[in-house]
């Protein structure tokens, strides 16, 4: 295609769109420098902190690479174009004519084989990673159950593999390090999506299905999650968090679960809130070795099917609150326990120190449904109980003791 | 009443304007004109209509199969017949055990002959035959009304045995299907009714319009042939 | 006027081969001016008209949703909107924007242009094209009418089972839902038959399909994915309708119900959808990008290959909305693959429209500048829709804003932008006068800049791990600097929607102070409708032209020298119709059309809430079917004089004489009721 | 055009309509401690809005009352717009459509109305209704309505002007859309339903038999008249007319006698497990 | 409308060598002689219905191609007419087949945990009473 106008030099319209495109792409990867940024982005996709999440990485690495020099051929290209050939206010009308060109089947074709190779060569990329990451979960030494509810994520394990769960526990997963974990995903009531980004991509929770995905932590930390399959009311609030433990922490942290609930001392403001629980709580949360009455049953083995009459819920139970106080937060992963929690760097031990947060309980105690939105007229989340002041400070005296 | 019918809505083109004119003059023409009709494939609107109209029908029945096949075995499927909804007594039944294979047998055959007898009220439309028109038409109607009468009466037998629409994912799944199919059927007949008042009016259904007709009855008659394998019959 | 026509004695001859007279209840409608020409209307361009006025006021419902939802999230922790308004807000913005906007504005041009770049007097039914229009109206109008009774629907606008069930949404919003998008539905299913059928039935001679513009390709392989992608749908909203209102159980997964039937049925659906969003915007840019580079689209072959066989693929890949849902490697792999390969037709078509304005002489006017805005934006949707085609890939992207970005880019820097250029484009020629280019270029602008502020940051959020549909953020997340800039962009955008209905109210107003008719040819286009009078006479063509190649006008208007570059040889102004016929035979305007679609909302609204609206409506619905039926589809020649040979000049004689025997009375009747 | 006939009619739609959103209201707030009350609490759009929604969102009181006023304005409305449709009693129309200059005389017609009959034979059913089965009092009281709707209707029509033929003509526009579907559907659902009581009042075994003898007499009745285009009218349209009847009599026989007993499957109970009991909260 | 007139009726029959009726007939019969061997499917033995439903399937589609190619005249109508409803027809067998394979046969197999059907107890049992509902649902 011969350039229209010869009466003219290009070589300005070249220099200037070459600047534009390189600062273009200047600007992309100011943008990519700072979005990679991890510390002040909790859920980045960008760093991966496992070595799931990491074959992920490499593919997504690899196709962004091949995205952005298409970008970069299009849109520079485009502007180029765009600069080149805009009609000039000299050009004559009838004179400055383009030349007709309707079409040049070889260019076509090309411009039809290559994208297909380079996608063809991807495919075998793309297809290799997704069965690795398939059969890592397979290998898995150990696996944990997630079921998804409106709107907290329930966590079950069964340490000494009797077929039964001996630890319940909610929103704040904990695993070893250094070890691939098999998660099992499951919900009672709509579709969630389990999703902790540094660890891995996500998997939905499916009434009706069990989906399986591997978790593996590099080092010890807090890894940040949030529900990403639409729930219903509260999903912006269904957030969760992987804990990830030195060995040591971990056998120290399962140690701890697997231990009864702390009986508050007789006489103490907490004993008093054990009993406000017994009446007024116990029907939908469960302290390990209590039924939903209130009353002691000789094992304080989780009971899984746990739920009680009088507040029945349609996902069948509420957060097990045996040892609420070894979880950073409470509520779908979304109100802080300790007041010292600093979220840019989270300890990691098998339990979080500092002082209790009484002002977020009581808070919450005293209007749930206000501080989270949830549907609790609907047998959906929890519902405000119009405590007094005084039952709720026994309450919260009560809960900070569960260790 | 001297009141004058028209199908109308088998009459709704712009005959008068557009391409219409346009193929009256011939030799710069390429495109093949057939048998008188003025358009660029040959075919009248109205009938290019009900067949894509048909082609999509496919899709909508084939969502309905395959819901009722992927409900089929589903556990739920496997339980209760239950009088009212919640009252879930009665022993494990699926709805398959309660199918009268002999029963849809016959409503199979006549559905089936009442596509033989469509096809000649097609043939006596296209002849001018009026009287064997109605005829036809009326034995066809008759013969959907046999079939649809006995769905009614499939359907009243299995809520009296204890599975109702709401029982499970089968029931719900099956009813979804055949109901659709009868209403169809239903349907069907309207317009053979309507085609066959037609014939004792002034304006009378055109030949085509019966053709129209024709092919909507001949698909639910081959709609019925997938669902009777599909649903009763494959074990 | 008359209810009884004068002669009533015609009716009782039972013989009579065609019966003079209109035998509807009423006579039909006659009006010509005001309001009672657009109600029953059965021409295609006021359709059309109709169609673009509906759909951008809906545009500004869905806009102003979007707002809200932009307002909420400026800030961490906003409470302008609660969680259960924000998820009715952001639901009804994605139904609202792609069943009543971006499709029927598709609609609009359609019926506008595809009887127009054919040469065919109207489409192929043109009282089902009004029922078609009528049905979505009525059936927009019922979506959003579910705010004032009791809510919108909220389960986000793929609405999946269970959340949609009624344990999980009691309220009325889902069954809005169900049935809104059933109503809509017929009119696309309808408006598919017909459009399909006026391309394949009423093109004018020597249109073969290879001579036909790239616009009316790209709208005719739409009308069939319509066609067939429409079906699943509406089982799957069946099935969800007898969830909730008769207490079925498909979706309850107690008794074996699968929540993935639905994804499935909804995506079979909702993945052709998306390119029913799209191709008729190839189709645009390939009308308005040769124009303006006085150049022919390049690969014309091509460019129709690569439609069909996007249409084709797209229904292969439905399942890439399914990669987190857990529906096994298997499928999985097969549908990232069939997803990726996607691209390459794609790809043929961006490049090809690169070659287009290679060598040209772009002049950049406003629909110029939305056209070529497609290429650049919808590459980056694109792109981002290949890097979700990697399913491991987009196990980390999914349901992120990640997701939110890539189809705004698609959608509104694709499909949207396109259409704003086709309104400059194609406003003179539908108006009869030109929008403001000043104007128009700030329009351009603004929405550009705005565009890509509100969406371009959206990939940054949804990388760094902001999930979509959350109703708010925490401050420590990270979110804020990008959320707050993507606010500042949506209001550039509200703004720029402002200049243009600006720019169309000072245009018209200078229009009517001082009409300069911008004559048949403004652009000194290619295709058949800038061979006709601006505003398009009611009629069409005075006289149905013969073609004789691709782009036929424009052959017209120009030879090529030796180096093949365009030589004048005729004027646009001389070789135009003059679009002075008279009494050319068209279809007549009808009641039926809004009688019928009207009887359905009352359906809708008597399943919802008392089955006595459903009575009323199916006595409308059956009433109008009858009178459409025994209502002959063109009032006989007495009432609209007519000349069927199409030449106006030589004024058909019998039909005139019959017209004058008429009494008086009869020819200047006025509709009833 | 509104014409006055139709004025009238419009008149008393909107003074029902006001009486019916009126009563509503205060009967509503009667039951909730005033309408003031109810104005200022929360519910004041509800209060509002329930008589406007007809009683679909949010209050209103006594609905027998509603419903009555509320049907006068619905009823009334629809006369004014028949009046002002078919420009009723305007004789300056009736002029023009005429052509003439003299304004047309109205003759009441005196055809034979069957009408009358049917209603006496509906109040009947009522009657007999009430004490014996609700059933046919619903019967009675829908064919009431419909007789008086026609009944209305042919009155009006016969109005219309001096020609017999143009006004049922009129009628015929104006009722025939409604009249042939219904009147269509209610005759497939007769016969279907006749058919099916058949089937259901036999044994199961019967009802193979019986369907299919009915298709084959069908079927073969009608190749036997299509290989005697011959045969006289009559004759077919007495065996059409005696099937008709024999369908009915046997299907209201059918009903009559009621289905045959039906075999319960596996009479045993099946032990329900009970995280099968539905878990879905039904509501409307 | 265009009608087609006795003319232009004989003209079709000779062009497009429509079937006659004694053809008519003879392919009702066919289709009524293949749905009778169907039927008798049902009292095969059990160890037959993996034939019996392959045999079966088969049968279907020829009564399907029969009506449609006779009956609705398919096979000598227009090739238009025959190419958009094998779109139809063809689109719905291949994608519907996707579906259920997906749901059904391809399911989760690298997945252990995978049931299918799903477990008998995804929801847990139900409140004792229904849940209260919204007020701002309305009443009716
Ligand atoms: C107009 C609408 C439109 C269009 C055209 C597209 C086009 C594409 N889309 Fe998109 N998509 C949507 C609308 C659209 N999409 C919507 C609305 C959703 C979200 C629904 C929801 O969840 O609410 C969605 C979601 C969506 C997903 C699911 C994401 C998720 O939820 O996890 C995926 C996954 O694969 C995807 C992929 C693609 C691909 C591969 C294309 C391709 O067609 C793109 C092809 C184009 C190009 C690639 C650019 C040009 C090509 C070249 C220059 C050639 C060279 C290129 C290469 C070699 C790579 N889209
Ligand atoms: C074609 C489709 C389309 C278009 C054009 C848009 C346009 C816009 N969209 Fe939308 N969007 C969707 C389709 C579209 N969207 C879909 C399908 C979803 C998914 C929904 C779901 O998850 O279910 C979505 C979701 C979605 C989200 C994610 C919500 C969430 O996940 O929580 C957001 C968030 O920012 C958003 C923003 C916007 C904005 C700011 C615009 C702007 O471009 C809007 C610009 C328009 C205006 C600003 C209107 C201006 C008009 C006036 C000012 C005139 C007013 C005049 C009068 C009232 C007379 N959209
Ligand atoms: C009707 C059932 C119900 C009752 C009664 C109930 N709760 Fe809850 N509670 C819930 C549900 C459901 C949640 C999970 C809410 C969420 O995060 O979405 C919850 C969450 C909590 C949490 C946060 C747990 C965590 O780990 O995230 C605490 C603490 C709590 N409740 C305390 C109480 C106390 C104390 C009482 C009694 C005064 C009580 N609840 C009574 C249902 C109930
Ligand atoms: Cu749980 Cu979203
Ligand atoms: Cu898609």
């Amino acid at each position: 295609m011969a350039a229209n106008t010869p009466r003219r030099s290009h070589t300005r319209d070249y220099v200037i769109a070459t600047v534009l495109t390189l600062l273009m792409i200047g600007g992309m990867l100011l943008i990519l420098h700072n979005i990679t940024d991890a510390v002040n982005h909790p859920l980045t996709t960008l760093k991966p902190r496992g070595e799931e999440a990491r074959k992920i990485d490499d593919l997504s690495r690899l196709v962004f690479g091949i995205a952005g020099l298409v970008f970069v051929f299009v849109e520079g290209g485009t502007l180029f174009l765009v600069y080149r050939f805009r009609r000039r206010h000299d050009d004559v009308d009838g004179e400055d004519e383009p030349v007709q060109v309707h079409g040049r089947s070889v260019l076509e074709w090309t411009w039809t084989a290559i994208p297909a190779l380079t996608l063809a060569i991807l495919a075998a990329f793309n297809v290799s990673t997704l069965w690795d990451l398939e059969s890592d979960a397979e290998q898995a030494k150990m696996s944990v159950e997630v079921i998804g509810q409106q709107w907290w994520w329930e966590f079950r394990y069964d340490t000494n593999n009797d077929g039964k769960p001996d630890i319940i526990t909610a929103n704040q997963l904990v695993i070893p390090t250094k070890t691939m974990v098999a998660v099992k995903i499951a919900s009672n009531d709509v579709i969630h999506s389990f999703w902790i980004p540094a660890l891995n991509g996500k998997k939905d929770a499916v009434p009706g299905r069990v989906h399986r995905i591997a978790l593996h932590a590099d080092e010890p930390g807090v890894f940040e999650g949030q529900c990403t399959e639409y729930c219903g009311l509260s999903h912006g609030y269904m957030r969760m968090q992987v804990k990830a433990l030195s060995a040591s922490d971990y056998d120290a942290w399962v140690e701890n679960q697997l231990s009864g609930p702390v009986e508050p001392k007789d006489g103490t403001l907490a004993a008093e809130g054990k009993t406000v629980f017994d009446q007024k709580c116990a029907s939908c949360h469960q302290i390990n070795g209590y039924t939903p009455a209130g009353e002691q049953t000789d094992s304080h083995e989780p009971n899984p099917d746990y739920g009680g009459a009088e507040h029945p819920l349609i996902s069948g139970n509420a957060p097990n609150l045996t040892h609420l106080m070894s979880r950073d937060h409470f509520a779908g992963g979304m109100f802080p326990l300790y007041d010292s929690y600093d979220e840019a760097a989270p300890k990691t031990s098998a339990m979080p120190d500092g002082v209790a947060n009484q002002g977020e309980l009581g808070d919450w105690l005293r209007d749930p449904p206000n501080k989270k939105p949830m549907a609790a007229d609907r047998a959906r989340g929890m519902p405000n109980l119009n405590l007094s002041e005084d039952e709720i400070g026994k309450l919260v005296a009560y809960l900070t003791t569960l260790k | 009443m001297a009141e004058v019918i028209a199908v109308g809505d088998l009459d709704d083109t712009a005959q008068v304007g557009g391409a219409a004119e346009a193929h009256t003059p011939g030799p710069e023409d390429e495109f093949g004109i057939h048998a008188g009709h003025h358009t660029n494939t040959g075919i009248s609107n109205e009938k290019l209509a009900m067949w894509l109209f048909l082609g999509s029908e496919c899709l909508l029945f084939g969502g309905l199969i395959s819901t009722y096949l992927l409900y089929k075995n589903r556990p739920g499927a496997l339980l209760f017949k239950d009088a009212a909804k919640g009252a879930r007594a009665g022993s494990p039944v699926r709805i398959s055990e309660l199918f009268d294979i002999p029963f849809t047998s016959v409503s199979s055959f006549v559905l089936l002959a009442s596509s033989l007898t469509m096809v000649f009220a097609v043939l006596a439309a296209a002849r001018n035959q009026e009287s064997r028109l109605r005829l036809w038409l009326g034995a066809t109607a008759a013969l959907g009304a046999v079939f649809v009468g006995g769905q009614v009466y499939e359907f009243t037998s299995f809520v009296k045995e204890g599975l109702g629409y709401t029982s499970n994912v089968s029931t719900s799944a099956f009813y979804t299907l055949t109901g659709f199919h009868g209403v169809h059927v239903t349907l069907g007949i309207i317009m053979l009714l309507t085609c066959l008042a037609m014939t004792f009016r002034a304006r009378k259904a055109s030949p085509e319009a019966v053709e129209i007709v024709g092919l909507y009855w001949h698909f639910v008659d081959v709609i019925w042939i997938l669902i009777f394998t599909i649903v009763y019959l494959i074990p | 006027m008359a209810v009884i026509e004068a002669d009533t004695t015609q009716l009782a001859l039972p013989t009579a081969p065609k019966p003079t007279k209109p035998l509807g209840i009423f006579a039909r409608p006659v009006a010509t001016k005001g309001w009672k020409s657009w109600l029953f209307s059965v021409d295609h361009k006021r359709i059309g008209i109709m169609y673009g006025v509906a759909s951008m006021s809906f545009f500004a419902i869905g806009g102003s949703e979007a707002l809200l939802i932009r307002t909420q999230l400026a800030r961490p922790g906003q409470k302008l909107l609660s969680a259960a308004l924000y998820n009715q807000v952001f639901t009804m913005h994605g139904v609202t924007m792609i069943f009543l906007v971006v499709m029927p504005l598709f609609a609009a041009f359609a019926n506008y242009l595809i009887p127009l770049q054919i040469g065919a007097r109207d489409v192929a039914f043109p009282r089902l094209n009004a029922f078609s229009f009528w049905c979505y109206l009525f059936g927009g109008l019922f979506l959003n009418s579910s705010w004032f009774l009791g809510g919108g629907a909220d389960g986000g606008w793929f609405n999946y089972a269970p959340n949609s069930s009624v344990t999980f949404s009691p309220g009325h919003g889902i069954d809005f839902y169900t049935l809104g998008l059933l109503i809509t539905g017929i009119a696309s299913t309808v408006g598919a038959v017909n459009l399909i059928i006026t391309v394949m039935n009423l093109r004018a001679p020597g249109m073969t399909y290879m001579r036909m513009p790239v616009f009316t390709w790209m709208t005719f392989i739409n009308q069939f994915l319509l066609l067939f992608a429409l079906p699943p749908i509406t089982v799957a909203l069946f099935l969800l309708m007898f969830d909730r209102l008769f207490g079925a159980n498909f979706f309850n997964a107690a008794l074996g119900g699968d929540p993935l039937l639905w994804q499935h049925l909804f995506w079979l659906f909702g993945h052709p959808e998306v390119y029913i969003m799209v191709l008729p915007a190839f189709g645009m840019v390939s009308e308005i990008l040769p124009v303006f580079s006085r150049k022919p689209i390049f690969g014309y072959p091509f460019m129709v290959a690569s439609g069909v066989a996007i249409g084709f693929m797209g229904f292969g890949v439905w399942a890439h909305h399914m990669f987190a849902s857990g529906m096994g490697p298997v499928s999985v792999t097969a549908f990232s693959l069939s997803t990726m390969f996607i691209a390459v037709p794609t790809g043929v078509k961006i490049l090809n429209w690169m070659a287009t304005i290679y060598g040209g002489r772009l002049k950049m006017t406003a629909a110029m500048m939305f056209a070529l805005a497609l290429i650049p934006l919808f590459t980056i949707g694109g792109l981002s829709g290949v890097t979700h085609a990697f399913a491991p890939a987009d196990t980390q992207q999914t349901d992120t804003y990640y997701i939110v970005a890539h189809f705004h880019y698609v959608l509104f820097g694709g499909s949207f932008f396109v259409l704003l250029g086709g309104f400059y484009f194609w406003w003179p020629k539908i108006f009869g006068f030109m929008l403001d280019e000043k104007l128009g270029k700030w329009h351009f602008w603004l929405t550009f800049i705005g565009f890509n502020l509100t969406f371009g940051p959206m990939h940054m959020l949804g990388l760094q791990g902001m999930s979509r549909r959350i109703f708010t953020y925490s401050e420590g997340q990270g979110f804020d600097l990008w959320n707050f800039v993507a606010t500042i962009g949506a209001y550039i955008i509200a703004i720029s929607v402002i200049v243009f209905l600006v720019n169309c109210w000072v245009s018209y107003r200078r229009h009517k102070a001082n009409p300069v008719n911008p004559g048949p040819d403004p652009w000194d286009a290619r295709t058949l409708e800038w061979s006709i009078p601006s505003p398009t006479p009611e009629h069409n063509f005075d006289y149905v032209p013969q073609i004789e190649e691709l782009d036929d006008f424009w052959h017209r208007k120009y030879g090529h020298d030796e180096q093949g570059r365009p030589v004048k040889i005729a004027d646009a102004a001389d070789i135009a119709q003059k679009g002075d016929a008279k009494n050319v035979h068209l279809p007549s305007p009808s009641y039926w059309p809004i009688v019928v679609s009207a009887g359905l909302p009352f359906i809708a609204y008597g399943l919802i809430f008392n089955l006595g609206w459903a009575i009323l409506g199916s006595i409308l619905l059956a009433g109008g079917v009858w009178g459409w039926v025994i209502e002959p589809s063109t009032a006989p020649a007495s009432e609209h004089p007519h000349d069927d040979s199409g030449h106006g000049d030589e004024p058909d004689g019998s039909a005139d004489a019959a017209a004058a025997e008429l009494p008086a009375a009869e020819r200047e009747e006025a509709p009833v009721g | 055009m509104i014409t006055t006939g139709s004025k009238y009619f419009f008149g008393l739609a909107g003074a029902a309509f006001i009486a019916a959103v009126v009563y509503g209201i205060v009967t509503n707030g009667v039951e909730h401690g005033g309408v003031v009350h109810l104005l200022s609490s929360d519910g004041a759009v509800n209060a509002l809005l329930g008589p406007i929604t007809f009683g679909y969102k949010g209050g209103v009181g006594d609905h027998v009352g509603y419903a009555i006023l509320m049907g006068f304005a619905g009823g009334t409305f629809g006369l004014g717009v028949a009046a002002s449709a078919f420009r009723d009693s305007d004789a300056e129309a009736l002029a023009q459509l005429d052509g003439s200059e003299a304004t047309v005389v109205v003759t009441p017609s005196v055809m034979l109305n069957a009408w009358p009959f049917i209603a006496g034979l509906a109040a009947t059913a009522i009657v007999i209704g009430l004490a014996a089965s609700p059933i046919l009092f619903l019967i009675g009281c829908s064919s009431l309505a419909i007789v008086g709707v026609e009944w209305t209707i042919a009155n009006w029509a016969e109005q219309r002007s001096a020609d017999a033929a143009a006004n049922r003509v009129m009628r015929n526009r104006l009722m025939l859309p409604v009249e042939v579907p219904f009147g269509g559907l209610f005759l497939i659902g007769a016969i279907v339903y006749c058919f099916s009581r058949v089937f259901l009042a036999v044994s199961k075994l019967g009802a193979v038999w019986v369907a299919l003898a009915l298709a084959a007499l069908f079927f073969g009745v009608a190749i036997i008249l299509n290989s005697r285009p011959q045969i006289r009218r009559s004759l077919v349209v007495g065996v059409l007319v005696l099937g008709a009847v024999v369908v009915l009599a046997v299907g209201v026989a059918g009903a009559v006698t009621g289905p045959r007993d039906f075999e319960h499957h596996g009479a045993q109970e099946g032990a329900v497990p009970a995280v099968l009991t539905p878990a879905v909260g039904q509501e409307g | 409308m265009t009608s087609i007139t006795a003319d232009s009726e004989t003209h079709l029959e000779e062009d497009h060598g429509h079937p006659s009726d004694a053809e008519y007939w003879k392919v009702g019969l066919f289709l009524a002689v293949l749905t009778g061997l169907e039927v008798s499917t049902y009292w095969w033995p059990k160890s037959a219905h993996r034939f019996a439903a392959v045999v079966l399937i088969i049968m279907m589609v020829i009564k399907f191609g029969a009506v449609a190619a006779y009956f609705m005249h398919l096979k000598f109508d227009s090739a238009a007419l025959r190419r958009v409803f094998m779109l139809g027809l063809i689109s719905a067998v291949a994608l519907y087949m996707a579906v259920l394979t997906s749901m059904t046969y391809w399911t989760d197999s690298g997945n252990a945990e995978f049931v299918d059907p799903p477990h008998a107890k995804p929801l847990p049992p139900t409140p004792t009473e229904p849940p209260p509902s919204i007020p701002a649902a309305g009443g009716h």
